[in-house]
């Protein structure tokens, strides 16, 4: 973990408010799984006070670069969208554990499951699957046509389903919808997204071995504040969870959801 | 000579910076980004008697220029904390300002007795402003004799200084400042947060899970310094200031107001080596002011 | 159907937004920029018995996200409204919300019987929360005995509704507020200004003359929010809420909260445009959040 | 008076923290005098809040351009310092009355008194007096020879005296220092400096013909909040004026310094 003024690399607009930024920086360096994040400050004054959490979707540690994708909604991240290349941005990450590799086999198959802008994340996880040999079903979530990004991306690392909640793409729905047409063995899940989605997710492949990464608001973003706490369910030893030094990324099973 | 050396009832402060209550957990976290000696001393969490899971989540909120929290005081009781926290932080030559919270007199009592003997713990910090939660807390905050018999209580056990921390959602701080003063209190830690709240803009319900929350940050300085101002010059125990405070600069407003030191909070969160860097800032700020000790500074906006 | 109209005691309003008192004059630079007809109400400056010169300067000094000001209620008395500042503002069609400060119980009760006559003083706003004066003021408004005497003798001369301006620098504002609804209070408008303080970073002493200001802007809104959001729980009386009101989604939270109208204060200084563009967006809203009628979403932080 | 979002032309920085700024929009349209000020929100966003008064140092109708010379010292004018050629600014203005140059017939001599960012107003007003036929005498006060600007400018408008503080430059001392020495007689002053500095004009040409320009913290700018009274002198029938709207230029011995 350290703190870095990186640069802005590059900014474009994929789709409907969402953005994908290249940012360069020794940070990059210190990054050691897929699905762990940065903690951005988006100004130097102090309005918005806050820094905001985003993921790390794709990085290079030989050129010291990262990619985030994120939607421009509210104060911080609409500054951020305002960014240029060559801009400078303090930058503390990276934190948090991301989704383990390891857990599923050369030769295995994964599903990986992301619902809006949740779907970042599993972009370097499936480059890293891949790259050690494990086939990778990717189902992604948007709520229409226009909210879809990185679908040629995911396509070039294995089948890819789209579901869109207004039917303007792909399945008409949820990610679970597609979950139940997928008739092949898997070995493992991954997934990312809104609260509602896991839930879906981890009931839809209960006793499957599976990981799900969460979000809650943050204070600190480096496990001192306990704003972001989660509840564990009855069968794990520890009362709770911080999502930000604990998490985001937890077994299925673990959160109590 | 250290330019930065301040004195206070238990505490000799290398420097007047400290990171605050609740802000900065039991180090552990910060103590991964620089060496924690070289804080002026650490306001740990609240502590209570028991394991204290705290309140539902979202506990944090963003406001203009500031934030609201409802962490709701969890921590893992007396027992983790003296077993676990306190003996971590031995390693670090820094001193250790526990701050104590409950839900009636009695818990105050026994977490300051057992925690004030804690080898690194020099001053108590009694929690009576915290706005999170239900009962207890700020109740002993706002009315002066509860704030009183409490301060006395405490001090009956303690073996240790012991600060108080005062909440300033009250008509008048001054009253409170005197009555635990009189009590026999230490020293006077101030502010704790302004309770306020922000809703979600779709539902119009409250984004943070316990309705309400305590509001930090740059956006209630001018509230705290005023406030120190006002308690400096009616009570004779020293003062650690805190609000807001973001930059050096801040901490001379602090001083300046009447502080004798300064404890940063959010800030923590923004800039995760704030404190250091204003330690480092400090004796530079001194040059531009052409003051030789900090101390110096320390009331100036009232002295004649 | 007019979507924005709302209907309280004294006034009828074609829109939920007024310009806040002390923020906006007698309406006569405001005026130069917009035709005043299209607000729903005017919150006109502080009228005493007396012209008042008011504080000295500087005046105001700017916090983060907010402003903290002294201005000492200046105004050029109740004569000089009368015959000049009110026959002025009747040219517009907008009910004017007449400000009313003092001193003493007397000068309250001199300065509401005369204004509150004049034909297009719709209501009284009684000002018991300035903390900008000596005495008088704020001490009305922290004490819940005060404040309901102060409120029953203004009611008993007045003959246009009476609002009670409340003060958020107390303990607890649902006392005072339930205090001056018993007295006969029509309605209530809150929040008033923070007490607060700013330094100078080169002297350390405070930059307003006056020692302490006023806290308004952005930064206040959690409190202001937080405040009606309880108040508008314990009494039946309708609520004008204020406090950092900037945009439109913060009048949105107003009236979540438990207001049913929404006065606008420092953000005419930011923009003086402000107004009327809420007033523009408030339908846009309305339609995002499917809502037909401003009303419907009055109170629904705290509806079933 | 006009809120209008004028675009940045240019941006350079004189000498130390001084800056000098082009601004073109429609509301160079509306000032009627120099000595007037533009009221700046120099961001978008909440923090800094209040808005920046700024005098107009030179406009150009025809181009609909004007100048303005200002110190990036707090954090307003720094922001202001960052934005290059092509920024958008919401300003409100022209505001408050100006120098009248009308107090001064063709053939007169007039001296002009500045000190620091008091000097800029002074620039547009002597090029308007060099127009009608007046002869214009400059006293620029500056702590160093540092902080001095525009010396070649005033120099090309008439005879041009500068005095430093610490004796980097010019005269020694202050601009009264040099106001001692000149012996021509002349028909009107005009000043714009701190308060101290006014006070001390007004007290060395009493009994002259003279105009000064206030500055006072501010709020609204228009007249509407009350933030920026002075009281006036026993001899005036108003108890009290506001700076930005029956100002910032009085006829000296109105305002009680
Ligand atoms: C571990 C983690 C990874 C994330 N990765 C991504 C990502 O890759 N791309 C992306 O677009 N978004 C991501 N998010 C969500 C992102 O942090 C929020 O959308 C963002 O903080 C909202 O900021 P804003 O300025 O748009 O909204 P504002 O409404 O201005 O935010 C106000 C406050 O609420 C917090 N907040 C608001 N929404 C959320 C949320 N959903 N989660 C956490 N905090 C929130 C903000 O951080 C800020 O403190 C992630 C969140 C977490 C916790
Ligand atoms: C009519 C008028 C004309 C002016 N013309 C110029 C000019 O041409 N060039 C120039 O450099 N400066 C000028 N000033 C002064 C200028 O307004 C201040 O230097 C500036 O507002 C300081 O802002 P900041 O962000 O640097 O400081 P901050 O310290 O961040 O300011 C905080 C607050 O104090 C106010 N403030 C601080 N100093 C002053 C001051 N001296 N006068 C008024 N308000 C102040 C700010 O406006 C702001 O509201 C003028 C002032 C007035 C009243
Ligand atoms: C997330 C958070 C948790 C806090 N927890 C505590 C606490 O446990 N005990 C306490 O006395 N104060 C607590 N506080 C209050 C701070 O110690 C401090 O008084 C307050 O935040 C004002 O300072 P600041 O503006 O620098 O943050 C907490 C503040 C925050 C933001
Ligand atoms: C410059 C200034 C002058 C004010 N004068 C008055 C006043 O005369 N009477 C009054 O009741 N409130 C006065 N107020 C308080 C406002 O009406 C309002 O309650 C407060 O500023 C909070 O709203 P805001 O954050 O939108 O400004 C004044 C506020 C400001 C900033
Ligand atoms: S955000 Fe502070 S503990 Fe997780
Ligand atoms: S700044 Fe508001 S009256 Fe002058």
């Amino acid at each position: 973990m350290m703190k870095d003024r990186m640069i802005v690399q590059s900014q474009r607009k994929l789709s409907d408010k969402i953005y994908e930024m290249k940012l360069k920086g020794d940070l990059v360096g210190e990054i050691t799984s897929p699905g762990q994040f940065v903690h951005i400050r988006v100004t130097d004054s102090f309005e918005p006070l806050l820094r905001r959490p985003i993921s790390i979707a794709a990085y290079d540690q030989a050129e010291k670069q990262m990619t985030i994708i994120y939607r421009a909604e509210g104060r911080g991240t609409t500054i951020l969208s305002e960014k240029r290349a060559g801009d400078e941005m303090d930058v503390l990450g990276p934190l948090g554990n991301g989704f383990p590799v390891t857990e599923t086999a050369s030769g295995e198959t994964a599903v990986l499951i992301g619902g809006g802008i949740g779907v970042p994340p599993l972009y370097e996880l499936s480059k890293q699957l891949n790259k050690k040999g494990v086939r990778c079903i990717h189902i992604l979530g948007f709520q229409s046509s226009e909210a879809v990004f990185y679908e040629k991306e995911f396509s070039l690392l294995g089948e890819t389903y789209i579901a869109t909640v207004d039917g303007s793409q792909g399945t008409t729905g949820f990610v679970t919808d597609v979950m139940g047409q997928i008739e092949e063995e898997f070995a493992t899940y991954y997934s990312c997204g809104p609260m509602p989605m896991l839930k879906a997710v981890q009931a839809t492949y209960s006793g499957k071995k599976g990981f799900l990464s969460f979000e809650q608001r943050m204070g600190c973003g480096i496990g001192a504040c306990f704003a972001c706490v989660c509840e564990t369910s009855d069968n794990v030893s520890k009362p709770y969870v911080k999502v930000c030094s604990d998490g985001p990324v937890f077994e299925a099973g673990v959160v109590s959801i | 000579m250290n330019r930065l050396s301040v004195d206070l009832p238990g505490l000799q402060l290398k420097n007047p910076i400290m990171p605050a209550s609740g802000c900065f957990g039991f180090g552990k976290e910060y103590g991964m980004l620089y060496d924690l000696s070289i804080l002026g001393a650490i306001m740990i969490k609240a502590t209570t008697l028991e394991t204290r899971f705290g309140n539902p989540t979202p506990r944090v909120a963003e406001t203009a220029s500031g934030m609201l929290n409802a962490i709701g005081l969890q921590n893992p009781g007396l027992d983790g904390v003296m077993k676990e926290e306190l003996p971590w932080l031995e390693q670090f030559d820094v001193p250790i300002i526990a701050n104590v919270a409950g839900t009636e007199t009695a818990d105050y009592v026994e977490v300051a007795k057992t925690i004030s003997t804690a080898p690194n713990v020099k001053a108590l910090e009694l929690n009576i402003s915290c706005p999170n939660v239900k009962c207890g807390g700020i109740t002993f905050g706002t009315d002066p004799e509860q704030a009183y018999e409490l301060t006395a209580a405490v001090k009956a056990v303690s073996t240790v200084p012991v600060y108080v921390k005062l909440s300033p959602n009250v008509t008048d701080i001054k009253e409170i400042a005197k009555a635990v003063e009189a009590a026999g209190a230490d020293g006077i830690t101030m502010i704790n947060t302004l309770v306020g709240m922000r809703l979600d803009r779709k539902t119009g319900r409250p984004i943070i899970a316990n309705v309400t929350g305590g509001l930090s940050g740059p956006a209630i300085k001018p509230v705290a310094i005023r406030m120190v101002y006002e308690v400096s010059q009616v009570v004779e125990i020293p003062i650690i200031g805190m609000g807001g405070v973001s930059e050096t600069d801040d901490v001379i407003d602090f001083l300046s107001s009447g502080a004798s030191a300064v404890a940063v909070g959010t800030a923590n969160f923004v800039d995760p080596f704030i404190c250091p860097t204003i330690i480092e800032e400090l004796p530079v700020k001194l040059d531009e002011l052409g003051v030789e000790h900090i101390s110096e500074i320390v009331g100036r906006s009232h002295r004649l």
